[in-house]
């Protein structure tokens, strides 16, 4: 099945690449864009039927691997 | 030859491509702030390395909106001649100078030191000083040089050798385990630079001007400039 | 003095928590700190005043466990302009210019966060040196990791790694060298020392005493969040309600905006606006303004709601102590504020007037008009805690007989397995991913010499600058140990032709309340004091980490030391890597073949035991001096000094960096050839020469110990009757370990 | 308002982070894992109440900067 997991900074944590683009926009002639936050997207291809097992490995990829979670959250969504 | 250099915030290759240019021509370049609408007239832009805007987002997307660049894309166009290293290929890749895009090197880091480069063509402004075929040492310092172009692009850009520059092993070989080896950053086809369709604009990834002077890295990078002064002076 | 406080009690917060002997505890005051703390107030303070006492009087604001010992340090020659005490030392290189250097540690951080640690302890040394009115124009780091087989290891080496680079390579500062150690010693506690060198003119260094009563003091930077707010005093804060957002969190560092910072300072600094400039590090606006304050013997009152902030309902206390990156404090003179003003939003940066000088030597500290805090200046910093605490020097461990040392049973094997042992294998996979060659002055690269060689712009001097420690030497005897880093520092310039002229040292220790930890302290002090008195290589900044310890077990003593020299024409300057072939190989300084504590008995025979190589520093003066001579009078085409694994690595690493071969004879002595191809005694250097004969006859004139041992040639080392082993063999094994190590997954 | 905007990298363009993520989730033991691709989630502050307005600025802040249409493609969702 395929997977979507969303990385995001954790609140309050700075986010130097949001704040740029912010500001980006705001020179662009987009005044309205107030704070930005950028984070990661990530869509993997699974070779796994059960959605319970699925989950469970995928939680085991971010902690491993796909975010730092010191400074990171992450969550996980199943489709199809 | 009269050279402009722009500068982004986040620029910091702007001091050395000046210095190479003070070297050969004996005079400082105009230094160019990212927020000008305008500036003199000059015989070539340079659009240096650096993280302009940190290259956040995207390498060199927000550089590539910044007024000056709507000046730049109006004088290439004019066949103005721009040369656009590192960030600068990217902002100018970003604003549609030259074909093609810089994505992250297929190792995910930065990598920095020199590489060797065939110089694909001697039929043009930034390379005439160079012999089609000859193996240059110039270094590079990038994170993102890893230059890509849909099938069609790509054969564009051979049919009308719109490639300035391959990376190369120290003998010259471009393709093959080898030529893989010496490619620092899974640019296709080994790609290191290209030109617009005019020539009149080069981005290139690795660094001509840090290569301008025996103890500090050689000289392999000075005849660009050396090349550029007698088409433009 | 203490008018001021009848006159304006300072008001309670909102919901703000009684300060019990756990809130106290809590933020790491001792119950007589706190003592000290109620004597200097008069009453009972508010958590913002705790929380600004507890900081200022943390291990790392007051050096209160090592000052006594730092003070035996020489600080002092004729070309030092600046010695410890300001943001960064300062010395004279000649022609009216300053070279300016620091070394910080940034080990904690970095080992909860790799990447954010490392990236944001490199940010906060470029301030160091940048707030003094110098352009950065090298970076150096210093890294020690835990045992290569330790679970962490690996992921802290890549982020760590990734990190320098990635805040140094966008500040377009070149990082030109360091050194990397792994010991299973730092497997819970590792270390990252970072090293920056600037330049600026003598006669516009900028200092940090606030001066002119009435003064506007301005923030400048970036906004203030609630980054690496002390854990344990943030959670005995609830000031708000325990949402999420509201903890304290990781330091991020922003690379892009310190560059826009770096050149907004020196666009500023090139007026005459500024009255002192200090960066905010540790303990962020706290340390800074008290700083600025005291050194200026003056009082200050700042309006904290003036402060930019990046997050909704942040207060007093979180804005003393948020630890938020890229941010500085000036005093300007009065009324340049628009002109200055102006500069910054040029850049994109927050610019904000939040205070002014007063003569009342006191801090007052408002919030929306209310005041928060308002402490006495002098006592606060005059009565800090020092100590002198107990401590037990280490006793010299028994000198090892060498020739209770056994030989390799197989040469070539043991100089493969020195060659692509963690300690000595090339570390390229690491400074490839600094950008080492940015500014285009980078005369010596990382691995083709001693020291980096970086010109000064603009002139022919290059300024030569290393890092080093030993720590294993250390741990075995701290004084000898001490003694043996500022040596081999002051060769490694040496090796290059350079002239050294003074360090900066970073002192990484483990608990300095055990009696041996700061024994060890006491006596590395002890030693390096004296090879700097000798060496007259004075110590003009410097920095303490102490407490790295995990679970009652310390790291090895780690006192780096980072030096730099200067040389007045670069192209006079020497590297390591051997080009020419058919040239001579001279050996300068006596070899007694020296193997207690060397890499070889570690490596071959897993013991790290024995007195490690006696300093004789009058020696290291004697041949140094004579090794720099003979570069200068260009007689020497390539120098390494020898340090770990002794002569035959230093071949080795020679001959692989320029690519050619050699073929040595060990002279007749009396020494075992293992110890005296392995053997690590000190002042020693190996020289390649052209003219051998000359370099040999003004050596016996001058009584310095040189030996011809053999030529360049081949693509083999070469040791007649001993062993000969390809080139490519040893490139392999010494480039191949680090990037298997890393790439590998368990 | 809210907006949440997703960038992905057109198929057919190589996506180095995917393919490297997707090596080193194989090698840390999961090898159910497949092609991954990875994209960009950006979450932006707007002062628009009106959603039809806003859709229209956002997909103009895609055009101009959030994503290069060369190579990625974009998705504009609404938050309240
Ligand atoms: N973390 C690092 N960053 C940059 N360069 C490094 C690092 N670690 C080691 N190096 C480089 O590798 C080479 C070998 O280091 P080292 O063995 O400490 O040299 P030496 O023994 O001469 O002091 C030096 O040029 C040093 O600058
Ligand atoms: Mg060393």
């Amino acid at each position: 099945m395929k997977a979507r997991v969303h990385v995001t900074l954790k609140n309050g944590v700075l986010d130097p690449q949001g704040k740029a683009i912010g500001h980006s926009l705001n020179r662009l002639g987009f005044p309205e864009v107030g704070d930005v936050r950028q984070g990661k997207f990530i869509e993997l291809e699974l070779a796994e039927t059960d959605k319970t097992k699925a989950k469970a490995r995928l939680d085991e990829m971010c902690k491993k691997l796909l975010a730092n979670t010191v400074i990171e959250n992450y969550s996980i969504e199943l489709v199809g | 030859m009269k050279a402009a250099v722009l500068v982004f915030p986040g620029s910091n290759r702007e001091g050395d491509v000046a210095q190479a240019i003070e070297l050969v021509t004996g005079r400082k370049p105009q230094m160019v702030w990212h927020g000008a609408g305008d500036f003199d007239k000059a015989d070539l832009i340079v659009l240096p390395g650096g993280f302009s805007y940190g290259d956040y987002l995207r390498c060199g997307a927000m550089a590539a909106q910044s007024p000056v660049m709507a000046e730049v894309k109006k004088r290439a166009a004019q066949g103005v001649p721009v040369l656009a290293i590192c960030n600068g290929f990217q902002i100018a890749a970003e604003a549609g100078l030259v074909p093609g895009v810089l994505m992250r090197n297929e190792k995910l880091k930065f990598v920095c030191g020199d590489v060797h480069l065939k110089v694909e063509t001697s039929q043009s402004l930034f390379t005439n000083r160079y012999q089609a075929g000859q193996v240059i040492k110039v270094p590079v310092a990038h994170a993102e040089g890893n230059y890509f172009a849909d099938a069609d692009t790509l054969k564009r850009l051979e049919d009308r050798g719109q490639i300035a520059f391959r990376y190369c092993s120290a003998d010259g070989t471009v393709d093959g385990p080898l030529g893989h080896e010496a490619n620092p950053n899974g640019s296709i086809r080994n790609i290191a630079g290209v030109y617009n369709e005019t020539k009149t604009v080069m981005g290139l990834m690795p660094h001509p001007e840090n290569a301008v002077e025996p103890i500090f890295g050689g000289c392999d990078g000075k005849a660009l400039f050396e090349g550029l002064v007698e088409a433009l002076s | 003095m203490t008018i001021a406080i009848e006159k304006n009690p300072p008001v309670k917060l909102p919901n703000e928590p009684t300060i019990t002997p756990q809130v106290v505890a809590e933020h790491g005051l001792a119950p007589d700190e706190y003592e000290r703390l109620l004597k200097i107030m008069g009453r009972t303070p508010t958590m913002v005043e705790l929380g600004i006492f507890s900081a200022m009087w943390s291990e790392h604001c007051s050096y209160k466990s090592s000052k006594v010992w730092l003070k035996k340090l020489p600080t002092e020659a004729p070309w030092v302009i600046q010695g410890p005490g300001e943001n960064a030392g300062v010395i004279d290189i000649g022609d009216g210019q300053a070279a300016i250097f620091k070394m910080e540690s940034h080990n904690h951080p970095s080992y909860i966060e790799p990447y954010q640690g490392a990236a944001t302890g490199v940010g906060g040394i470029l301030r160091d040196v940048f707030t003094m009115g110098a352009r950065p124009i090298a970076n150096l780091n210093a890294l020690r990791f835990g045992d290569p087989s330790h679970p962490k290891t690996r992921h802290l080496v890549s982020g760590v790694v990734a990190g320098i680079g990635g805040y140094g390579n966008c500040m377009g500062i070149p990082t030109v060298g360091g050194e990397t150690n792994f010991h299973a010693s730092y497997n819970g506690n590792i270390l990252v020392n970072a090293m920056t060198v600037g330049i600026a003119p003598t006669d516009k260094i900028f200092y940090s005493a606030a001066a002119g009563l009435g003064n506007p003091m301005v923030y400048v930077g970036s906004k203030t969040g609630r980054d690496g707010i002390h854990g344990a005093t943030m959670s005995s804060t609830e000031f708000n309600e325990d949402s999420e957002s509201k903890r304290p969190t990781v330091q991020v560092g922003d690379p892009f905006v310190e560059k826009l910072l770096l050149e907004a300072c020196l666009e500023l600094m090139a007026t005459d606006a500024i009255v002192a400039i200090q960066d905010m590090g540790a303990a962020g606006l706290t340390s800074s303004s008290f700083e600025m304050a005291a050194k200026g013997g003056l009082g200050l009152e700042m309006a904290l709601d003036k402060v930019p902030m990046r997050e909704d309902g942040m207060n007093p206390y979180e804005l003393m102590l948020s630890e938020s990156q890229e941010r500085m404090l000036i005093v300007l003179k009065p009324g340049r504020e628009d002109e200055a003003r102006k500069i910054f939003e040029k850049w994109e940066l927050d610019f904000a007037v939040i205070g002014h000088l007063t003569d009342t030597e006191r801090m007052v500290l408002s919030w929306h008009g209310d005041i928060v805090a308002n402490i006495p200046i002098p006592p606060l910093v005059t009565a800090a805690p020092v100590y002198e605490r107990p401590w037990k020097l280490t006793d010299l461990p028994p000198v090892l007989d060498a020739a209770k040392v056994p030989a390799p049973k197989d040469w070539k094997g043991s100089l493969l397995k020195l060659m692509g042992c963690p300690d000595l294998a090339s570390k390229a996979w690491i400074w490839h991913q600094y950008d080492h060659l940015i500014m285009g002055n980078t005369a010596i690269r990382p691995q083709d010499g001693d020291s980096a060689l970086v010109r000064v712009p603009g002139t022919h001097k290059g300024l030569a600058m290393t890092s080093d420690c030993t720590p294993r030497y250390v741990q075995a005897h701290p004084e000898t140990g001490g003694r043996q880093a500022v040596a081999e520092a002051w060769r490694n310039i040496t090796a290059t032709g350079a002239e050294p002229l003074a360090i900066t040292d970073n002192m990484n220790f483990g608990n300095p309340q055990k009696p041996e930890i700061m024994g060890q302290f006491a006596g590395a002090v002890m030693g390096i004091a004296e090879a700097c008195k000798v060496l007259n290589f004075p110590v003009v900044s410097g920095n303490v980490s102490l407490y790295n310890e995990t679970e009652g077990k310390p790291i090895l003593p780690t006192p780096t030391i980072g030096a730099v020299g200067v040389i007045d024409d670069i192209s006079k300057a020497v590297g390591s890597r051997l080009i020419q072939v058919g040239i001579s190989l001279v050996l300068i300084g006596e070899t007694r073949g020296w193997l207690g504590q060397s890499l070889y008995l570690r490596e071959l025979f897993g013991r790290e035991e024995g007195a490690p190589p006696p300093v004789d520093l009058e020696v290291e003066l004697r041949n140094g001096n004579f090794v720099r001579d003979q570069i200068d009078r260009g007689r020497i085409v390539a120098c390494h000094d020898l340090s770990d694994g002794g002569l035959l690595v230093a071949l080795a690493e020679m001959c692989i960096a320029g690519g050619v071969g050699a073929e040595v004879a060990l002279p007749a002595t009396g020494v075992p050839s293992h110890a005296f191809l392995y053997g690590e005694d000190q002042a020693r250097y190996l020289v390649a020469s052209p003219r051998a004969d000359k370099i040999l006859n003004t050596a016996a004139k001058r009584g310095i110990p040189a030996v011809l041992l053999g030529n360049t040639g081949g693509s083999a080392v070469t040791v007649k009757d001993v062993l000969s082993v390809p080139l490519d063999d040893i490139k392999a094994v010494h480039e191949g370990w680090l990037p298997a190590y890393m790439n590998s997954t368990d």
